[in-house]
C-alpha cells in the first residue's frame, strides 16, 4: 500500500531503498555522505525534527547506525559503512540532542562521530580498556568468577 | 485558592481510626492465588529434558541426572526400569521468579510455591536441591 | 550486663541507609514501600538514614555496576563498627537476572561482606521485613 | 552538703536524668503522633509501646565506633556536641518544674534562658562548619540564615508574657494566671502562643523549618559527618530542647502548677504533651518551606504579629484592664 | 569568577536519588549557576546481554532494565519482536496488556507524587499516597503474582486471565482511587507550603520544551501534547476514550496537575477496558521461538513519556541488538536546563519532577554552565550569530 506521504518520501530520497515496514514506518539506506543532507531534507520536507535514538549495529561485515526520527510518521534512516572505517558525520550541529547518542554508539561500538566535540566515555566505566567495544560481536567479556563455595557442588 | 492547613482534618482524622499498618511478622500476610514463590520441582514428573534449564532467565536451575542408588534392589526381571532420576538445584539466590520455568516445562513438573520469606545468612543455605 | 545492654539497643534500634548499586528499582521501591503505612519498618525501631555516618545497616540493592563498586566500597567504609550489610534481590545476591552482562559484578559480596542475603525479585516488603528480623534475630543469639 | 545538693540538681534533678526521661518521653510521644497521623504505628516494640525507642537509639549511637573525620578539626568538632548538650541542660535547670523555685531563680532568667536556648543553633552551625565537608557547611550557613529569622520573633512572643506578668522572672510569668486570678489572659495571648509555637519549631529545625537538615538536599545538614558517641549527643540535646522549649512555652502561656506536687506535676506533663502534640501537627501538616521563603515568612508575618500582640498587650496594660 | 563558586556534588549515592547517578552542581550562595550530570553508574549492559538469550530471556531481562515501568518495557519489546513476526495478537490480550500498562501508570505516578512530595519534605503527603499505592500494587499482584515485575507479556499475547471476580473488585478498588486522587489533586493545588515550593520552580517553556524534545508528562505539563497513546496508537489505545492533559503552568505545579488528572483518565481507562473486555484467547497458541530476519521499532508511552525499542532479528531464537531508548534520557537535558537559576533547596524537586530514573537512560553527561543569569542571553545571541538556527538557543550546553 503506497501512500501518498511514501511516494513523497521515495521521491525525496532518489539514491536510496526505501521500505515500508509495518505501521506505515519508513526505512530509507543511506552512506554517510549523504547523511547530513538527508537530515536536512527530513527536516525541511517532512518537517520530522525529533530523533528519537541512533541505534548503532555491528552487522558482522559493516555496521550500521540507525537514525529513527519520529514524527507524524516514523522514518529510519540506515547507515552503512565499512567495517573498517567506521565512521560517521556527526549530526549535533543540527542536532544538539543527537550528541548523547553518538557518544554513546562510540562507547559501546566504536563507531566514530566525525565531528563530534566532546567524545569522552559516557556509558563505560573510566576503567574499561581502550578499543575494547562491548556490544561489538566479536568482544567476549570475561565474567567475575563465582564464589568458590558455590561451585562447590 | 490556596489554604491553609488543608490537610491537617484528614492527618486529624486518622488519629481517629486505626492504622493502615499490617501486623506483619506476627500475623502472615496471605499471598494472592497464583502468586510466583519459589519453583518447586515434582521429581516424579521430570523427564530430563532440561527445557527449564535452557530458558531459565538467570541460570537459576540445573537438573542432573541422579546417579542410581547402588543398595537399592535390582529392578525386577522382567519389568521394565522405570527410567533416569532427576534431580533439581535451585540457585535461590540467582531466580529472579518469573515462571520461566513452569511455563516451558512440557510435563510441568516444576511449579511456583508461594514461599517467599527465604531470607538466610549465606550463599549456600539458598542452594536448594530436590529430589 | 553491659553486653546485654548493647545488644539490646542494637537490635532496637537498626537505622538503615539504602543504597542502589545498579538495581532495576524494582527492589529500592519496595525497600521504600516497606517503610510505608502498610509495613512500617519504624515499629522495630528501623528508620531511613541519608548518611552513611549514621546508619547501621547498609541495605544494598542492584547488581553492583562496575562504576557503583568504588562508591560501594567507599560508603561501607564510611559506616561505623559495627556495621552490617544486607543484600536485598536477586542481583544483589548473585547478579540475578544481569548475571553474564558485561558491566555487573554479579552480586555484592564480590565487594564488600555480606551479613544476609534476601532472595527475591523484587523482594517482597514482607520479606525484607522477614529479613531483617532474621539478621536482628542471629545478633541476639549470637551475643547471648 | 552545699557541694552535694547542686550536683544533685545538675546531674538528677531537675538536671540531667531528670531531663533525660522526660525529654525520651516525649521525643517518643511526637513520633507515636506523626505516625498515627499518617495511619501507621510508629516505634511498637521497644518496651511498652515503644516508649523506649528514643532510650536505644541513643544508647545504640553511643556503643557504636565514633569517627572524627579527617578533614575535619578534631578539637572543635569532639568540643560542640559537649557544648551544646551542656547550653540546653543548663537551660533547663531554670525550668519552673512543680511548686518549688528553681535552685537559682532569679529576677531576669527569662533573658538568660533565652541566651542559652539559641545557644544550640549556633553549636550546630560551629559544628557543621568544623566538618568541613559541602553538606555541613551548606547545612551550616542555612542554620545561621535560618537563626536570624526566627530569633527576633521569638523573643518578641516571649515578651508578651513577661509583659503581661511584668516580671522577667519565669516563675513569676508562671504563676501569673494563678496568683492574679486572671485565667483569661491565657485566651488573650493565643497570638503570641502560636508565634512562639512556630519559631519553636523553627528553633528545633522540623518540618517545615527543617531546611537545614533537609535530607532530601543536604543529607544530614550540619549533622553529616558526626556519628557514635557526639552524635548521640547531638540527639540528646535536640531531645532535651524540645522538652524545655515546650515546658517553657507551656510555662509561659499556660501558665504554672496549681495544686501541689503530683497534680502540678501532672499538669506539667499534659501541657508539655499538648505543646508537643501541636509542633508534630504541625510537622506533619505542612511541606519544607525555602530559606528565603522562611525570611520573608518569619518577617513578613511572624514578627508583625508578635508585635502586634505585645501592642495589645500593652494598651491593655496601659489602660489598667491587666 | 567574581564570587566564589562552591561546587556541590550529588550522588550517585544520595537521599534524593533512589537510584545512582552524580550530579555536580556550582552554587554560589544558595543559587545554582551550573549543572553536570554524570550517569553510566547504572549501566549494566543490558543490551548487549539481550544479544546473548533468547528472546524470552531478554524479555525477562528487559522487564528489569527497571522496575517502575518494567511493563512498558516488555510490552515495548514484544511488540517490536511481533511486527518482526507479523503475529495478530488476540483482542483479549491486548486489552489486558493495556489494563497492566495503565495500572503500571497509575502505581508510577503514585510513586511520583509520593516521591515529590517527600522532596520537599512533605512527608505526610508521601506516606499517605504511597499508602493508596499499595491499592494498585495489590491489584498488579493479584492478576500478575508479584508486585514489581508482573510479566505478564509473552510474545503474541499475555500470560495470564483475569477472572470475573478480579474484574469486580478492579473496577471497585478504580472508585476508591478516583475518589482518593480528587482529594490528592485538592491538596497538591491548595496547600500552601507545598504549592509554594512547586509553583514557579523548574519552570520550561512549551517552546523550550517542543524543542528540546521533551516527552511524557514533563512534556504535557510545559503545554506540548505529546502522547504515543494518541499519536501512534498501539494496542487498542485508537478506540479507548480519554483526554490527553495539558498544563500551561510549565512548572513543577503542572507537571503534578498533569499527573494526578493523568491518572484520573487512567482510571477512566481501565474501566472502559474491564467493560468492554471481548472474550477469547489472550495469547497466541503456537508461537515459533524462531524470530525471521528483520528489524522493527516500537514506541510505547511509558508512564514517563515514549519508550522506544529497536529490534533486530537474525533469523535465530536470540535477537541480534536490542536498543532500549527511555524516557528519561529525553527528559534529562531539559531538566538540567530548569535547575539553573534556582535554589539549592529545589534541586531535588526540579530533577525529580521529570521524574528520572537512570536504570535505562544512565548513560550520558551534560554539561550546563552558565556563570550568572545575565550571561545566557549573551551566550544566546553568541550562538546565534554563529548562525545555528534553532537549537542555537541551547546557551552553553557543552556536551
Ligand atoms: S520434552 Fe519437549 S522440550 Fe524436552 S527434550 Fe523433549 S521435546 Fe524437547
Ligand atoms: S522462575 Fe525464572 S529465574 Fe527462577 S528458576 Fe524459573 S525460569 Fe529461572
Ligand atoms: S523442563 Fe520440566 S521436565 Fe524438562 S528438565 Fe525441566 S523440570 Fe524436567
Ligand atoms: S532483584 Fe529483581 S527487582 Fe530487585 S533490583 Fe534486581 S532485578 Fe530489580
Ligand atoms: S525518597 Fe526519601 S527516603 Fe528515599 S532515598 Fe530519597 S530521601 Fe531517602
Ligand atoms: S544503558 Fe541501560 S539499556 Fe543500555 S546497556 Fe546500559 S543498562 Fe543496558
Ligand atoms: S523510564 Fe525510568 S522508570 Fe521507566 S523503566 Fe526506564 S528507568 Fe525505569
Ligand atoms: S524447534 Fe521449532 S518447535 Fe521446537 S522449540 Fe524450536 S521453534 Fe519450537
Amino acid at each position: 500500500m503506497t501512500d501518498d506521504y511514501e511516494s513523497r518520501v521515495r521521491e525525496a530520497f532518489p539514491d536510496s531503498t526505501v521500505t515500508a515496514g509495518a505501521k506505515g514506518r519508513l526505512w530509507v539506506t543511506l552512506t554517510p555522505e549523504q547523511l547530513i543532507p538527508a537530515v536536512g531534507t527530513l527536516w525541511e520536507r517532512f518537517a520530522l525534527r525529533q530523533l528519537a535514538v541512533i541505534v548503532g549495529e555491528d552487522l558482522r561485515d559493516a555496521f550500521q547506525a540507525n537514525y529513527v526520527f519520529t514524527g507524524e510518521r516514523v522514518i529510519i534512516l540506515q547507515v552503512r559503512m565499512d567495517h573498517d572505517k567506521p565512521e560517521v558525520p556527526s549530526l549535533v550541529g543540527r542536532i544538539p540532542g543527537a550528541a548523547v547518542y553518538e557518544r554513546e554508539m562510540k562507547d559501546l561500538l566504536g563507531i566514530v562521530p566525525v565531528g563530534h566535540p566532546d567524545l569522552r566515555r559516557q556509558a563505560i566505566p573510566e576503567d574499561w580498556p581502550e578499543g575494547v567495544y562491548p556490544l561489538r560481536k566479536d568482544v567476549q567479556i570475561p565474567r567475575p568468577e563465582e564464589k568458590a563455595a558455590q561451585e562447590g557442588a | 485558592m490556596l489554604k491553609a492547613g488543608i490537610f491537617i482534618p484528614e492527618l486529624l482524622g486518622n488519629l481517629g481510626h486505626a492504622p493502615a499498618t499490617r501486623e506483619y511478622p506476627f500475623v502472615k500476610t496471605p499471598v494472592p492465588p497464583g502468586f510466583r514463590g519459589t519453583p518447586r520441582l515434582r521429581p516424579g514428573l521430570c523427564v530430563g529434558c532440561k527445557a527449564c534449564m535452557r530458558d531459565c532467565t538467570a541460570e537459576a536451575i540445573e537438573i542432573v541426572q541422579v546417579p542410581p542408588d547402588p543398595n537399592a534392589p535390582p529392578p525386577e526381571p522382567g519389568t521394565k526400569n522405570v527410567g533416569k532420576k532427576f534431580k533439581m538445584i535451585l540457585y535461590l539466590d540467582r531466580c529472579v521468579h518469573c515462571a520461566r520455568c513452569a511455563d516451558v516445562c512440557p510435563k510441568d513438573a516444576i511449579y511456583l510455591d508461594e514461599e517467599y520469606e527465604m531470607a538466610n545468612f549465606t550463599r549456600d543455605a539458598l542452594r536448594l536441591e530436590m529430589e | 550486663m553491659l553486653e546485654k545492654l548493647k545488644t539490646w539497643a542494637r537490635v532496637k534500634s537498626p537505622w538503615i541507609l539504602h543504597f542502589n548499586s545498579g538495581a532495576c528499582n524494582g527492589c529500592d521501591i519496595e525497600t521504600l514501600a516497606s517503610l510505608m503505612p502498610h509495613y512500617d519498618l519504624e515499629r522495630f525501631g528501623i528508620l531511613l538514614k541519608a548518611t552513611p555516618r549514621h546508619a547501621d545497616v547498609l541495605v544494598c540493592t542492584g547488581p553492583v555496576t562496575r562504576q557503583t563498586a568504588r562508591r560501594l566500597k567507599r560508603i561501607y567504609d564510611q559506616m561505623p563498627e559495627p556495621k552490617f550489610v544486607v543484600a536485598v534481590g536477586a542481583c544483589a545476591c548473585s547478579g540475578g537476572a544481569f548475571r553474564g552482562c558485561y558491566n555487573v559484578l554479579e552480586g555484592i559480596d564480590k565487594v564488600v561482606p555480606v551479613s544476609a542475603y534476601i532472595p527475591g525479585c523484587p523482594v517482597r516488603p514482607e520479606a525484607l521485613i522477614d529479613g531483617v528480623a532474621k539478621l536482628l534475630g542471629s545478633l541476639q543469639t549470637k551475643s547471648a | 552538703m552545699e557541694v552535694v545538693k547542686p550536683l544533685l540538681y545538675i546531674l538528677v534533678f531537675p538536671g540531667f536524668l531528670f531531663q533525660f526521661v522526660f525529654s525520651t518521653y516525649l521525643e517518643w510521644m511526637d513520633r507515636k503522633f506523626y505516625a498515627r497521623m499518617q495511619n501507621r504505628r510508629g516505634p511498637l516494640y521497644t518496651g511498652f509501646r515503644g516508649v523506649l525507642q528514643p532510650v536505644a537509639d541513643i544508647l545504640k549511637l553511643f556503643f557504636k565506633e565514633d569517627i572524627v573525620p579527617a578533614r575535619a578539626d578534631r578539637f572543635m568538632f569532639s568540643l560542640m556536641p559537649i557544648l551544646g548538650l551542656a547550653a540546653v541542660v543548663t537551660a533547663g535547670l531554670y525550668l519552673p518544674v512543680w511548686l518549688f523555685t528553681p535552685y537559682n531563680s532569679f529576677e531576669g532568667d527569662l533573658i538568660v534562658v533565652l541566651y542559652l536556648l539559641s545557644l544550640p543553633s549556633l553549636v550546630l552551625f560551629l559544628a557543621g562548619w568544623f566538618s568541613v565537608s559541602p553538606y555541613s557547611l551548606i547545612g551550616a550557613t542555612r542554620v545561621l540564615t535560618q537563626l536570624f529569622a526566627y530569633e527576633v520573633p521569638f523573643f518578641l512572643a516571649l515578651l508578651t508574657p513577661a509583659v503581661v506578668a511584668g516580671s522577667w522572672q519565669i516563675q513569676k510569668i508562671a504563676v501569673y494566671p494563678w496568683t492574679s486570678g486572671s485565667w483569661w489572659v491565657i485566651g488573650i495571648q493565643l497570638l503570641a502562643f502560636l508565634v512562639a509555637l512556630l519559631t519553636l519549631q523553627a528553633k528545633l529545625e522540623r518540618v517545615p523549618f527543617d531546611i537545614p537538615e533537609a535530607e532530601t538536599e543536604v543529607v544530614g545538614g550540619p549533622l553529616t559527618e558526626y556519628s557514635g558517641k557526639k552524635l548521640a549527643m547531638f540527639r540528646i540535646q535536640k531531645d532535651i530542647l524540645m522538652l524545655v522549649g515546650s515546658a517553657f512555652i507551656a510555662a509561659l502561656f499556660f501558665g504554672g502548677f496549681p495544686g501541689g506536687l503530683w497534680i502540678g506535676g501532672l499538669w506539667l506533663l499534659v501541657k508539655t504533651s499538648i505543646v508537643v502534640f501541636l509542633l508534630s501537627v504541625i510537622r506533619a501538616s505542612f511541606a519544607r518551606i525555602r530559606i528565603d521563603q522562611i525570611v520573608t515568612f518569619s518577617w513578613k508575618y511572624l514578627a508583625p504579629a508578635s508585635l502586634v500582640q505585645l501592642l495589645v498587650v500593652l494598651i491593655l496594660k496601659g489602660n489598667g484592664v491587666l | 569568577m567574581e564570587e566564589s563558586v562552591f561546587r556541590l556534588p550529588v550522588g550517585p549515592q544520595h537521599p534524593f536519588l533512589k537510584e545512582p547517578a552524580k550530579f555536580d552542581f556550582d552554587i554560589q550562595g544558595e543559587e545554582i549557576v551550573g549543572a553536570r550530570m554524570n550517569f553510566g553508574y547504572n549501566h549494566r549492559g543490558i543490551e548487549k546481554g539481550c544479544e546473548a538469550r533468547n528472546y524470552y530471556q531478554a524479555m525477562y531481562l528487559l522487564e528489569r532494565v527497571c522496575g517502575i515501568c518494567s511493563h512498558s518495557h516488555t510490552t515495548a519489546f514484544v511488540q517490536a519482536v511481533e511486527e518482526i513476526m507479523k503475529l495478530e495478537v488476540p483482542k483479549r490480550g491486548l486489552y489486558l496488556r493495556m489494563v497492566d500498562c495503565e495500572l503500571e501508570r497509575l502505581h508510577s505516578h503514585l510513586l511520583w507524587l509520593g516521591v515529590a512530595a517527600h522532596e520537599v519534605g512533605f512527608d505526610s503527603l508521601f506516606m499517605l499516597v504511597w499508602r493508596d499505592r499499595e491499592l494498585v500494587m495489590d491489584i498488579l499482584e493479584k492478576i500478575s503474582g508479584n508486585r514489581v515485575n508482573y510479566a505478564i507479556n509473552t510474545i503474541g499475547g499475555v500470560r495470564r486471565d483475569i477472572t470475573d471476580a478480579q474484574r469486580k473488585e478492579i473496577l471497585g478498588i478504580m472508585k476508591t482511587l478516583k475518589q482518593r486522587l480528587d482529594y490528592y489533586a485538592k491538596i497538591g493545588t491548595h496547600e500552601p507550603s507545598f504549592v509554594g515550593r512547586i509553583k514557579g520552580v523548574g519552570t520550561l517553556s512549551a517552546e523550550r520544551a517542543a524543542e528540546m524534545c521533551a516527552v511524557g508528562p514533563f512534556a504535557r505539563a510545559s503545554n506540548v501534547a505529546t502522547d504515543v497513546r494518541k499519536d501512534d496508537p498501539y494496542a487498542c489505545y485508537a478506540e479507548m476514550d480519554f483526554k490527553l492533559i495539558t498544563s500551561d503552568l510549565c512548572d513543577i505545579l503542572g507537571r503534578v496537575i498533569v499527573r494526578v488528572y493523568e491518572m484520573i483518565e487512567s482510571c477512566t481507562i481501565i474501566e472502559q477496558l474491564l467493560e468492554t473486555m471481548p472474550e477469547g484467547e489472550i495469547a497466541l497458541a503456537k508461537v515459533s521461538r524462531r524470530v525471521p530476519e528483520g528489524a522493527a521499532v516500537s514506541r510505547y508511552e511509558a508512564p514517563r513519556g515514549e519508550d522506544v525499542h529497536f529490534v533486530r532479528s537474525n533469523g535465530t531464537d536470540k535477537p541480534e541488538r536490542v536498543r532500549v531508548r527511555a524516557p528519561t534520557l529525553a527528559n534529562l537535558e531539559a531538566a538540567t536546563e530548569s535547575v539553573i537559576g534556582a535554589y539549592v533547596a529545589d534541586i531535588p524537586i526540579a530533577i525529580a519532577s521529570i521524574d528520572p530514573c537512570f536504570s535505562c537512560t544512565d548513560r550520558m553527561a551534560i554539561v550546563l554552565r552558565d556563570r550568572k543569569r545575565g550571561t545566557r542571553v549573551t551566550t544566546w545571541e553568541e550562538l546565534r550569530r554563529r548562525g545555528i538556527e534553532w537549537y542555537g538557543k541551547n546557551k552553553g550546553i557543552r556536551f
